[in-house]
């Protein structure tokens, strides 16, 4: 029904790809992203940045789905970042810690400049 | 505006994909009407959120329905006005004391990813009790305005 | 979008100012849920408003609450997906087949300017059926998608 | 609480008056805008604008009272008009027949010129 997630990928270039979210990201929805993510990952891209601007609710699965990409990233030397968060969607992921693994930026171009190493 | 009017709205959802979207329905509409901010009513809706999928995933209810109340209220000289929500189900229950606290770290170190939903909740809410035993399990969370 | 899966919630709202405004919120959550048009869920809203008031205004229902149920299905072959609102008070009920058509001269003319809610309700939806009778009031309305 | 409709007087002249809503039109807010009418009705302002804007809902109760100032502008020989109206409430008004005494305009402008008699 309407509540399923879309998402688009942008390959602004050849070592970084943007998710754009739209839509709730409970377990159907994190299992949309993880497909792209695994794409890009299987074709060699593992620096990601989830642009989260459409999404206003996410759930713990849909979460945990999160955490299985980023875990994958991390393992093969990638980074992930996240940008454009709800307050609440931002809160929960400072209170589980994931913040620690994953950087989150208020805007695409610094979550690029990291993904990058252009910037710490 | 400080005073508050009490309301007291009950919902009935099925244990089905989504449903949980009707109870966020409420939280927005009466946090709205009481005024509270944006940031807390997403909050409040969060919470509800995972109180819903537990209810959904875990309780094993054979009515396969899930209760809900919402209560705008306030305490007199005390912190004020709040919108409380209880989620209820009639499943097999689960004890809250043994409740393993998850960390970022061991989860992505395992298979299992999950066990945040009751940690998210305490967070989100300012006020959380778990009644839980055979003839299941009702949370009460509640959060000032 | 072609098929809908069924759902249905209850919400029992207390008869009090404003709390018409939970009924609606159930109404858009349902309705953008099964895609409904934004022009269409507003027309059930509205409906759903003018039953909910007319409960408050003039059921005198002695547990002072408005049930309401929201079912999201499908006729079969037929004319498709379509939201159903039920709308029912426990109070001393009316005859439906007595009621005048309003007119809006007569309106401008006398002191009397209501009697518009069951008109608007038969218009905005697509089948509307009223029962009534000394244990209360059901009125139930469907919008086709 | 938060349904409560404000109401917002604009004079652009002499002769015609523009109030613009804010809120729900039940019975509360319909008596707000009674009463700013009343008042510009008292001091001889009678071509009302009414710019629902910012209204989304509306009920029957907040409708009859509209009807009520609509009846005491008519009388006074003056005129009321609609503007931005959802589409559900201009269908609502169209189902009551309210439109064949108030006239209902997309925007503010051609409302103004109606009520200043620059156009049928
Ligand atoms: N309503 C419920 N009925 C039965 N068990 C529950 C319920 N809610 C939570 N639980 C139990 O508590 C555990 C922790 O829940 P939670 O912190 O939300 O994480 P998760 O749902 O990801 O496991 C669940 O795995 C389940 O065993
Ligand atoms: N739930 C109800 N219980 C009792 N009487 C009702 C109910 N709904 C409507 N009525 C009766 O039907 C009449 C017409 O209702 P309606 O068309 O909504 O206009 P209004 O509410 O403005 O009178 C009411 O005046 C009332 O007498």
């Amino acid at each position: 029904m309407s509540e399923t997630l879309k998402v688009v990928v942008d390959r602004p270039d050849a070592t970084v790809a943007v998710l754009r979210t739209d839509g709730y990201i409970n377990n159907t929805g994190g299992e949309e992203i993880a497909k792209e993510a695994y794409a890009l990952l299987g074709s060699g891209v593992n620096r990601l940045l989830l642009d989260l601007e459409r999404t206003k609710i996410v759930n713990s699965i849909g979460i945990s789905i999160l955490i299985e990409i980023l875990e994958k990233l991390l393992d093969q030397g990638g980074k992930l970042a996240f940008c454009r968060l709800t307050p609440t969607i931002e809160k929960t992921f400072q209170i589980m810690g994931l913040a620690q693994y994953a950087r989150i930026f208020p805007a695409p171009e610094p979550a690029l400049a990291w993904l990058r190493g252009e910037s710490e | 505006m400080s005073s508050v009017e009490r309301r007291e709205v009950h919902l009935t959802i099925p244990v089905a994909p989504e449903m949980e979207i009707a109870a966020t329905a409420q939280v927005a509409a009466l946090g709205e009407w009481m005024e509270m901010g944006r940031d807390k009513i997403d909050e409040v809706k969060m919470a509800v959120v995972e109180a819903c999928i537990n209810a959904f995933e875990h309780s094993a209810t054979p009515d396969h329905k899930v209760e809900l109340a919402f209560r705008v209220g306030a305490e007199e000289g005390g912190r004020g006005a709040y919108l409380e929500v209880d989620v209820a189900d009639s499943g097999h229950g689960f004890d809250p004391t043994r409740l393993k606290t998850p960390e970022i770290a061991a989860a992505l170190r395992s298979s299992r990813k999950r066990g945040w939903g009751i940690k998210i909740i305490e967070s989100l809410m300012d006020d959380v009790r778990i009644e839980s035993g055979g003839r299941g399990t009702r949370i009460v969370m509640r959060k000032y305005r």
